[in-house]
């Protein structure tokens, strides 16, 4: 098998979608001829003309208002927006329309549109190259939500995002395009190579949506986790020493609360990471849907670590990011409560 | 701090108590301005988004290079429809007021501009209307029952409950669905006028914009998208002059024809008179030829007047004189074809009336049999469990929880009232 | 004192001050002369002049950055946004701007902007005149997010919404505008008058930003509540006869964590009721910081009582909207846990 | 599919490994364009959106009704302005290729824009910069130790070290703080300037968006308030030809020049030549004139060619010729001035090597004493809990619990470096 790393993945995803399916396109700013600037769709518009891979004007909001219409008109748009902190300009046409159009015409009109989007710090991005505004998507009805931590499951996400019939916004958690990303900067990179999930078959298959994954079995607590988190959460585990299951949450929305409550009933502990901010966050979802299943189980309050409630201030990216000091940290209060 | 103010407040020519003055609609005579041709470039015809495009003249005959030459038979059509329109309208007006449906949004006075481009247009044309086109519905042949089914949120409603009053769709029409949020499907249509383009077929799109509206986000992405790529999309503003309580100064009115934003953009403007049929036809017309022709997109300016309020929640006359419409410049769109009809010995008073009263007739019927497929508070409703459908094509788990939530929610309620699975029907 | 109803309550608060206050603008649409489409800004253009009280262009963006431009400069601008499911299209200018200015000028610049926007459904506006996105505000640092729930209340947080040096996005539950509704359609309508917070002084008086208001002492449940649903669970409450705190949370960022936590800690059991949706909502918030400081004092899992996951329908607001048979219900779940 | 589309994709005149080719770009001759009043209607000065406005011809002298006259002493001043500019930029780009700071943009190619305009207001003007005018700052007389420790995100950082590095702001200086996110400033000037008016005060706006930003919402939602309230603010549109990767055709520069959008709104829109020092001076002395005299808002378009990569991390040589720069047909703002002064008799080239070697010797001066505040990975450094100021005026609870929070955190952190309070102070 091929080994890819996440850029590659996803790559290879758009490559595959598009050789099968005439109506896949691909559109965004810079993803033409350039092909990205995170180069994620590199030479798929020399492969398969500018008429299906598309640069497009720098307006979010047109974008993704452009690829309702196509997707309206048969088609199974693409669409690229730069960074997940420029989502917002097209933040009505994604709630008010993208998600909302099946709904209101009783299923006669709909827009399969995909929405790929890097998000996350780590990078030295400063506050408007950081954010983790998934949370916000999921509390919109009608649009699936979703975030790998894996070229593998970034492959199989993605052409089951560009598969389905209702919209998804895809986020790419950017620090670990190129390797798994333990939280501690100061160490040197991984490449995805050396990672099992680094093994990405070249064609076409499929990672369901809305399935989470038991990344790590274990008996004592269960970390509820997804995108570059999982891995800090695999690090601060090995090195607390806790017999901890992991689950890569993979879909914010529909949320695979079967899964995610067996886990916690079984284990009786839980700890919900994010890098988003933490009031008002999808942390607080899960925090919520997990006390609803599993209070009776529960030994200790479930605890977040996430990003503060502060913007990502580009100087302190690394006292910024909930990294493996903090999950350590909630380990430890969730294994013995004070 | 206010009597320092520099800044300019845009003012509506009359308010309530005060004489309406429509001297600032800059008027050209019927048959005036010059028809370029299709393919022209931008440059070479800034006139017809300064000027004003129109056919009828003041005696009520076609003159000029934009006259469309219509047989008299399809004026007569264009004509019922307009007819029917507005007296659907006047019907669902009533019957808001009468407590029967939730709210309703009239197109009265403006009801050429839906009639006359959609009988333009070809019936595969993609149409993303924003809420005051009815007329796209009617002259594309709906059964009128649809829509008041629609209104009604009855057992028949296409939208299953779900929509306001008037917020239509039609997918076997090619009429999309109306948002309740302005101005977003502008760019809408211009993606899906890509799409057709990368397809290579030559459906074109049209959609429509309020005056108003055009100060939204979306409008610039559908002029910059349709710009860039020459989408074959007919990009329609309708100035009626309002925009609820706002008159059309607020959108930058005062300035410069809307028209004239299409050249800004390096796309075709047309002003055209929204009051004559022929003109906005002749306009349409045009545009679709070019569009047809991958000569892009066209914006047309629909000079109009909103004659009815903005909608039934609203009171015009606490903020324009309440005979305003009167001292509209333009007349009336159904008044000056029946005239252009009668001028060409086409048409009679006789036959006005006739038909005044079949198309009523009509609309009677048509609100008998809607009416028995129940209203919001008798007759048979839909299910309500219906509403946990369709927000995601497949129901996800926290929906099918909650459906059954609901369900023994419903169970528990005193007087429950019979449910009926929705069985929309298209006409 | 006077008896005014919310929406003479909030054109008071807007009119002491501006009265007071030569920096305060209102702007929106149709808030001129018209008044608003729902009257509260009525008589004030003519009181105070056009250059004070300004018609917009229908732009929800253009509206909040122009707003944003006139705080820098030294304005205390109340934007209206003419409906809460409108806001969409300035959601950048809020996210990225008005709520980040302070941060990124490390306090240099700051736009002091009020947004008041009517949300909620119950008026048969369907779903675009019937949404309550306040979760999603509170998931964005740097704006203060109110909804009042009576007359008393909407002017004195007005009041200090204008006076707050942060940005502010108020909303108004406009369904009960003009009288408090205890969730039955079918009961003929009560107006504020008849109601003890329908009493506003005339004048300046604040009602503080931050603070929670128990709003009925009780020791057996905790009821978390906001907007028309502090009514709708104080009905809820007077039928099921139970001993229940019920607590207007008032001001949901920043949130009153201490008195909310305080009264579950005491009866052990909550209940959390809005409007929005449920999944990702602000429900799911309370239901985390609750079960995060009260664990060890709970007795059953927290409910969340809210709107469905779907869009507000336009036939079904009364089987959509969370009344008091579903606070029932989820009270008797609290106090009987299965 | 792809054989079939009719889609047109705007395609720029070059790519790598081909031959430049700026044939697009329509030159007026210097001193072609007439100058109209500056209280003209919009409806009588298309020409200058359409035209070019040039002053410096060929002998590079200054011709033309557009010549503002300015002194020798000040020619000089904006010449120094523009060097310093460029050479600051050009250690800042160094200094970021060795790994000492995190990012850098360039303006090198486009200094006449900030610098002209700068120097053609009064200080009490606001400005509203995107991210390509630091000249701004150099005009107003900064200490580039500021600028450079904002850059460091050290503990004089007037950010705090929460912005990438050149996302400036000073607020002594009236200049507003600088957004990661396009376009946002340009609405927000309008804003800004609308408050000015309505306080009757004469200070004026500016703001500057690049040509690919303005397919933006915020554009528009610019262009819209300003023409509706005739706000009085300068709307500067910076068409560098090129945006990251894609050249101005995607943005509608293909079918109309960017100034003639301000027609189309019923805003004066001016195209000039942005390399030149004295046609850009000379438009900001039209606008802002015209601004003071309650005209309203101008639309500037100032064409020039970026120069530069994009930013620190993009490589141009992806998707433009390599020389490209080479072949810009409007040349260098620098050069251009420079060999106007000469011509002038009032520089030489002698003068010119004394300048830029004082000048650079200062910046690596500035360089020294920022560094010596801190570098992001070494030296002092800012204490990491003010990172929760500034979210609110006042620190909310969770903030304060949080930062207790992070305290413990780093408390047990092996390294700790000496935490200093930020002592940003302003030059
Ligand atoms: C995004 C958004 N903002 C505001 C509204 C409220 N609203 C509904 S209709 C209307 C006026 C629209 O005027 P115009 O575009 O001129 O259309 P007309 O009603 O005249 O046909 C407004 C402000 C809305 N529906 N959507
Ligand atoms: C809302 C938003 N979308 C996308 C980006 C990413 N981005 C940064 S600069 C840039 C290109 C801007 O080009 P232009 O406006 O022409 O300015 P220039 O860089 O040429 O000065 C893009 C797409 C962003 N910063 N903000
Ligand atoms: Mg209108
Ligand atoms: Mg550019």
């Amino acid at each position: 098998m091929a080994r890819m790393n996440m850029v590659q993945a996803l790559n290879s995803a758009m490559d595959v979608m598009l050789g099968r399916d005439p109506r896949v396109v691909i559109l965004g700013e810079d993803v033409g001829y350039f092909g990205g600037v995170f180069r994620c769709t590199e030479g798929l518009q020399r492969k398969y003309g500018e008429h299906r891979v598309l640069d497009t004007p720098i307006a979010e909001g047109g974008i993704i208002a452009a690829a309702i219409g196509m997707g309206v008109n048969g088609l199974k748009p693409v669409a690229e927006i730069q960074f997940a902190d420029y989502i917002y300009p097209g933040f009505d046409q994604v709630v008010s329309e993208l998600a909302r159009l099946r709904y209101r015409s009783a299923g006669e009109f709909a827009a399969p549109v995909t929405i790929r989007t890097p998000c996350g710090g780590g990078i030295r991005g400063g506050q408007t190259h950081s954010q983790s505004p998934e949370g916000i998507f999921t509390h919109v009805c009608g649009v699936k939500v979703v975030m790998p931590s894996n070229p593998y499951d970034a492959k199989g996400l993605l052409i089951s995002s560009i598969e389905d019939d209702d919209p998804v916004v895809f986020f790419e958690p950017k620090r670990i395009y190129n390797g798994p990303f333990d939280g501690d900067p100061h160490k040197p990179a991984v490449p995805w190579s050396a990672h099992p999930r680094g093994e990405v078959p070249e064609g076409h298959y499929t990672v369901p949506i809305g399935r989470a994954q038991i990344v790590r079995e274990g008996k004592d607590v269960t970390v509820l986790a997804y995108g570059t988190m999982v891995h800090v959460a695999e690090a601060a585990v090995r090195a607390a020493g806790v017999d901890a299951e992991i689950i890569d949450v993979r879909t914010m929305a529909p949320l695979d609360v079967d899964v995610l409550c067996t886990s916690v009933c079984k284990t009786g502990r839980c700890v919900v990471v994010h890098e988003a901010t933490r009031f008002g966050g999808y942390g607080a979802e899960l925090v919520a849907t997990v006390q609803e299943h599993c209070f009776w189980n529960l030994e200790a309050p479930v605890q977040r670590v996430t990003g503060w409630d502060t913007p990502y201030p580009h100087a302190f990216e690394w006292e910024y990011f909930p990294g493996q000091a903090r999950i350590a940290a909630a380990l430890k209060e969730v294994m013995e409560p004070a | 701090m206010t009597p320092r103010s520099r800044l300019h407040v845009p003012s509506p020519p009359a308010r309530p108590g005060q004489e309406p003055d429509f001297s600032y609609v800059q008027i050209s005579p019927a048959g005036a301005v010059g028809r370029p041709d299709v393919m022209a470039a931008v440059r070479d015809m800034e006139e017809i988004s300064v000027q004003m495009v129109r056919v009828l003249d003041e005696e009520n005959l076609a003159v000029g290079p934009w006259n469309p030459h219509l047989e008299p038979a399809e004026l007569q059509v264009g004509l019922r429809h307009m007819l029917l329109t507005r007296l659907f309208d006047d019907r669902m007006q009533k019957i808001q007021r009468q407590g029967r449906i939730s709210f309703y949004i009239k197109s009265t006075g403006e009801e050429a501009v839906a009639v006359a481009q959609c009988m333009a247009l070809q019936p595969g044309d993609m149409l993303f209307p924003s809420y005051r086109q009815q007329g796209l519905h009617v002259v594309r042949g709906r059964n009128l029952v649809d829509l008041m089914c629609q209104c009604l949120s009855n057992t028949r409603d296409f939208c299953k409950g779900r929509q306001m009053p008037i917020m239509y769709h039609w997918g076997k029409g090619n009429i999309f669905s109306i948002s309740g949020n302005l101005a977003t499907q502008f760019p809408q249509a211009v993606g899906w006028a890509m799409a057709a383009a990368i397809k290579g077929e030559d459906r074109i799109a049209a959609t429509w914009i309020g005056e108003g509206s055009s100060a939204e986000a979306d409008f610039h992405y559908g002029m910059t998208f349709a710009a860039v790529y020459q989408a074959p999309v007919i990009l329609n503003l309708v100035n009626n002059q309002w925009a609820i309580s706002t008159f059309q100064g607020f959108a930058g009115g005062e300035h410069r024809t809307f028209a004239q934003r299409g050249p800004g953009y390096g796309i075709p403007g047309i002003r055209v008179d929204g009051n004559d049929f022929l003109a906005v036809y002749a306009a349409t017309q045009w545009a679709a030829q070019r569009a047809r022709q991958s000569g892009g997109a066209t914006l047309i300016e629909h000079v109009t007047y909103r004659t009815a309020a903005h909608s039934t929640s609203d009171d015009p006359s606490r903020y324009r004189p309440k005979e305003e419409w009167r001292a509209w410049p333009l007349g009336d769109p159904v008044l000056r074809l029946k005239a252009h009809l009668i001028a060409l010995g086409e048409w009679s008073e006789e036959r006005h009336a006739l038909l005044e009263k079949e198309l009523d007739a009509h609309v009677t019927a048509c609100w008998k049999e809607a009416e028995s497929y129940g209203t919001l508070t008798a007759g048979p409703s839909l299910d309500p469990l219906t509403m946990f459908e369709d927000v995601l094509k497949d129901m996800p788990q926290n929906l099918v929880h909650q459906r059954e939530e609901l369900r023994k929610e419903l169970e528990a309620r005193p007087k429950a009232t019979p449910a009926v699975q929705p069985q929309a029907k298209e006409g």
